[in-house]
């Protein structure tokens, strides 16, 4: 029965998103409980399913019965039970600290699609980090582009139904170069199966170069367009800054998230690192992402609007996680699962302690959080132990992910990494501590000396106060992630 | 288009085309077509009587309510067939292996669960067009 | 002369490549919202052209069995099932699209990107 | 000056292209690695296994029917989508 666990995870989240509607027309606590529930389900169900992987040994479920070069293949192993229980633990936060802050982002008749629609957005992401087959795993993402799209456009401004646009139209590109690849490579292994390709690819290697090249190029464009990767981020800021904030934390800190999971498969599970190396991919790899780690920063320095900046850091942060992708060694992926879990944390500490910021005193311009930090203390302390471990100090969960970067890259031997991640880590610092120093040491115009808990709803002010430990605690014992992300290393390069 | 001739025309196509479209859905596991295109084919008489009726008169005839159980019942329905296979045997979307009975290849109430998905799909796919161009011709006026 | 043999074996796949391009050169250069989503259209048709005739058997039979023949030969029916698919998926991308583009047009009240561009830099800068 | 820009770069990605295509496996033969034995598998059981005559609705409802219940969630994720877009404030009189 635990071995059917995720399937069940996947289920409940669809049917809870598709009973939302029928019980919209009645009040909203009624969705709200409905969604705690489901979340508490999924979040339990993947923590189990994690704790059973880990323990007893990773399997695999085919539906209908068959083999699993016939019927669709969901792999349940260390790798995708980890990013399972990300997925839904952080969504279950982001999801109980929308309850309050919907309501001032979003008109009453709308709470219904809303939550509809975030959750078929995890029901696809669960989909996706579990799938073990090429097709299911584009009908998940296009699930997931449709949905990302949708939360950004449901607030009723022009602003983000334009964004909305853009995003769908880049987005849709990507999906339909990852589509292509996708047919390459059904065309020369006759396999959907990653399991099945990953036996076939060196003597498909041998016959078709060509086909396997070409495939490759079309899915990293495509899976870079939508995880943001510097050039070909431009609709980013947009969609990030002008979506209502729990969308905005969702789509940074776990979609983006769950293309570089698709990206870690690809490149890991079905090509192989010894092809993608033979190919010279990694030094393209590296070296996008060490433009991104610099040009996004240097974007991001200019921003005066806080969700805009936010949004431009997370483009460096990519840039980070695809560093150690490129640097296509245990150590090097290793490092980047762990920075995927970490920028995941501290970009929605950062993204709802914004919200809250808008949410309280309605501003968004960064010149004019002079001593926010005595009216919104606790906000601001979360707020700031997030952008701390952005810029690296020791002591948040920021700090030991660039720690097993620069580990990684000197056992690479590629020094030049290393100037690019101080280089960007001091463009972090200009950007991010002003506002710290602004919030806690310059003084607003009240004058406000003493320091009092600023009134925000619990349902807000608990999510944020449970990611700022995570924070904390990840940054002092990094072994409690770091234990299971060698077991997730193990299984992708063995 | 309130056109007489339209209207008269209409009324005696669409009873026709929906025929065909059930027809469609129904043979989805012994000839070409199946959930998709039947479903299309049923969605598309409902876009044509809006169209020459006009929407009010669509309106009655495919209320948002109904739309949104077909919707919602569409999927769970899916889900339900799936899960048959797992309270049976443990296996989801089985068919043979789940105890469905197969019947005799190329009679109409053969091969299992294919026909009760197909239903479903053919249900969600003609709801889904009718809402969509209901939606989208109501946010004209 | 081989080279046009080769090229003759591999007409549909080149046909897709051609839509494909196609489609994005209207992407790209359109400013017209509208053309930029028959563009994405004519790319989703290049890309299911290509992924159906990777099934193609010259002599197959669409892929409904005969029981009386027992030797045809039948097409490979793993792409158009799964074309199928992707065709639904390129419906509602479509619609979703144009919902917005209504909207888009509703508040802009111009389908042309650049002119909504400079408009929502108007407002974003005064508000 | 970006639109001649443009079509270089696409003649360029598309001469790409087709010299790729030319080394790939031909179209229409029966050998080629896609008709491998997966399809063969679904062409000889569909009928014993599933009972269906039609091949493709047999993999669409029954091999691969989790595929089928994804597109099914992106029909009611347009519709949802569009609702959410369309649908003004006041709750339509009519």
């Amino acid at each position: 029965m635990i071995r059917m666990l995720p399937v069940f995870n996947l289920l409940v989240l669809l049917a809870t998103a598709v009973l939302i509607p029928v019980f919209s027309k009645r009040v909203f606590t009624k969705i709200k409980q409905i969604s705690t529930v489901a979340m508490i389900f999924a979040t339990v169900s993947s923590v189990i399913s994690l704790a059973y992987v880990v323990q007893i040994e990773g399997y695999s479920i085919v539906f209908g019965g068959y083999t699993s070069a016939i019927g669709i293949e969901l792999t349940i192993d260390a790798f995708s039970a980890l990013f399972a229980v990300f997925i839904s633990a952080l969504a279950f936060l982001i999801i109980v600290y929308s309850f309050a802050d919907i309501t001032h982002e979003i008109d009453e008749d709308q709470y219904g699609s809303y939550y509809t629609l975030v959750f078929i957005l995890l029901f696809a992401m669960m989909g996706m980090t579990y799938t073990n087959d090429l097709f299911n795993m584009y009908v998940f993402m296009e699930i997931l582009s449709l949905t990302s799209c949708a939360i950004i456009s449901i607030k009723r401004k022009k602003a983000n139904y334009l964004a909305a646009l853009r995003y769908l139209v880049l987005n849709t590109i990507g999906s339909l170069s990852v589509l292509m690849g996708i047919a390459l490579i059904y065309m020369v292994s006759g396999h959907l199966n990653m399991g099945q390709i990953s036996l076939i690819i060196r003597d498909i290697w041998q016959l078709y170069p060509g086909n396997i090249v070409v495939a490759l190029g079309f899915i990293l464009t495509g899976l870079s367009i939508k995880a943001a990767v510097f050039p070909l981020h431009v609709w980013l800021p947009d969609a990030h800054s002008n979506a209502p904030t729990p969308s905005s934390a969702l789509l940074s800190s776990i979609v983006v998230k769950v293309y570089v999971i698709a990206t870690i498969k690809l490149l890991f599970k079905v090509v192989g690192a010894d092809i993608v190396t033979s190919l010279q991919i990694p030094p393209v790899i590296t070296i996008v992402a060490a433009l991104g780690m610099i040009m996004g920063s240097i974007f991001a320095i200019g921003q005066k609007d806080i969700k805009r900046m936010l949004a431009y850091s997370s483009v460096a942060q990519i840039g980070y996680i695809f560093l150690g992708i490129g640097l296509m060694s245990e150590q090097g992926l290793s490092a980047a699962l762990f920075h995927v879990i970490s920028h995941g944390f501290m970009k929605s500490a950062l993204f709802l302690s914004a919200g809250a910021i808008i949410y309280y005193k309605n501003r968004r311009n960064i010149k004019l959080f002079d001593g926010l930090g005595y009216q919104m203390p606790v906000t601001m302390i979360i707020f700031s132990f997030a952008a701390l471990g952005m810029v690296g100090i020791p002591g948040f969960s920021g700090f030991m992910s660039k720690f097993y970067l620069l580990v990684a890259i000197l056992e690479a031997g590629v020094p030049f990494y290393l100037g690019v991640i101080l280089v960007s880590s001091y463009l972090n610092a200009v950007y991010y501590l002003p506002i710290i120093i602004s919030a806690f040491l310059k003084e607003d115009k009240e004058g406000v000396r003493t320091m009092k808990v600023e009134k925000l709803p619990k349902s807000m002010l608990v999510p944020l106060i449970i990611i700022g430990v995570v924070i904390v605690s990840i940054g002092f014992y990094p072994q409690l992630i770091m234990q299971f992300i060698e077991l997730a290393v193990a299984t992708l390069i063995n | 288009m309130d056109d007489l001739i339209v209207k008269t025309i209409t009324r005696l196509i669409v009873p026709f085309i929906q025929l065909y479209g059930i027809y469609i859905v129904l043979h989805g596991h012994l000839s070409p077509g199946g959930g998709f295109s039947g479903g299309a084919i049923l969605g598309a008489s409902m876009i044509l009587f809006t169209l020459s009726f006009g929407l009010e008169e669509a309106k009655k005839k495919v209320p948002h309510r109904i739309s949104m159980l077909v919707e919602t019942g569409g999927i769970l329905w899916y889900i339900g067939v799936g899960m048959i296979g797992f309270i049976s045997v443990g296996v989801l979307w089985g068919n043979k292996i789940a105890g469905f009975d197969l019947g005799e290849p190329g009679r109409l109430l053969s091969a299992g669960m294919i026909p009760l998905l197909t239903l479903a799909i053919g249900a969600k796919v003609a709801s889904t067009m009718i809402t969509l161009f209901h939606t989208v011709i109501e946010e004209d006026e | 002369m081989e080279l046009l043999t080769s090229i003759l074996d591999h007409i549909n796949y080149i046909g897709a490549a051609a839509l494909f391009v196609i489609g994005l050169y209207t992407v790209l250069t359109h400013s017209n919202l509208l053309k930029r989503i028959i563009g994405i259209n004519i790319m989703e048709t290049s890309i299911f052209l290509f992924f159906v005739s990777i099934g193609y058997v010259s002599q197959g039979q669409s892929p409904i069995i005969q029981l009386s023949e027992t030797t045809a030969i039948y097409v490979n029916p793993v792409p158009s099932a799964l074309i199928l698919t992707g065709i639904v998926v390129a419906v509602s991308i479509t619609a979703y699209a144009l919902s917005l583009i209504i909207k888009l047009y509703k508040a802009y009240d111009t389908l042309d990107y650049f002119e909504i561009m400079e408009k929502s830099q108007e407002v974003s800068s005064n508000d | 000056m970006s639109k001649l820009l443009t079509i270089l770069v696409l003649a360029g990605l598309f001469v790409i292209l087709v010299g790729s295509i030319l080394r790939m496996p031909s179209l229409g033969s029966i050998d080629n690695p896609s008709y491998n034995e997966t399809t063969t598998y679904y062409l000889e059981h569909a009928v014993e296994e599933t009972g269906s005559l039609n091949v493709i609705a047999a993999i669409i409802t029954d091999y691969r029917a989790f595929d089928t219940l994804g597109e099914t969630t992106v029909l009611f994720t347009s519709i949802a989508a569009v609702i959410s877009v369309l649908k003004s404030k006041s709750k339509g009189g009519h």
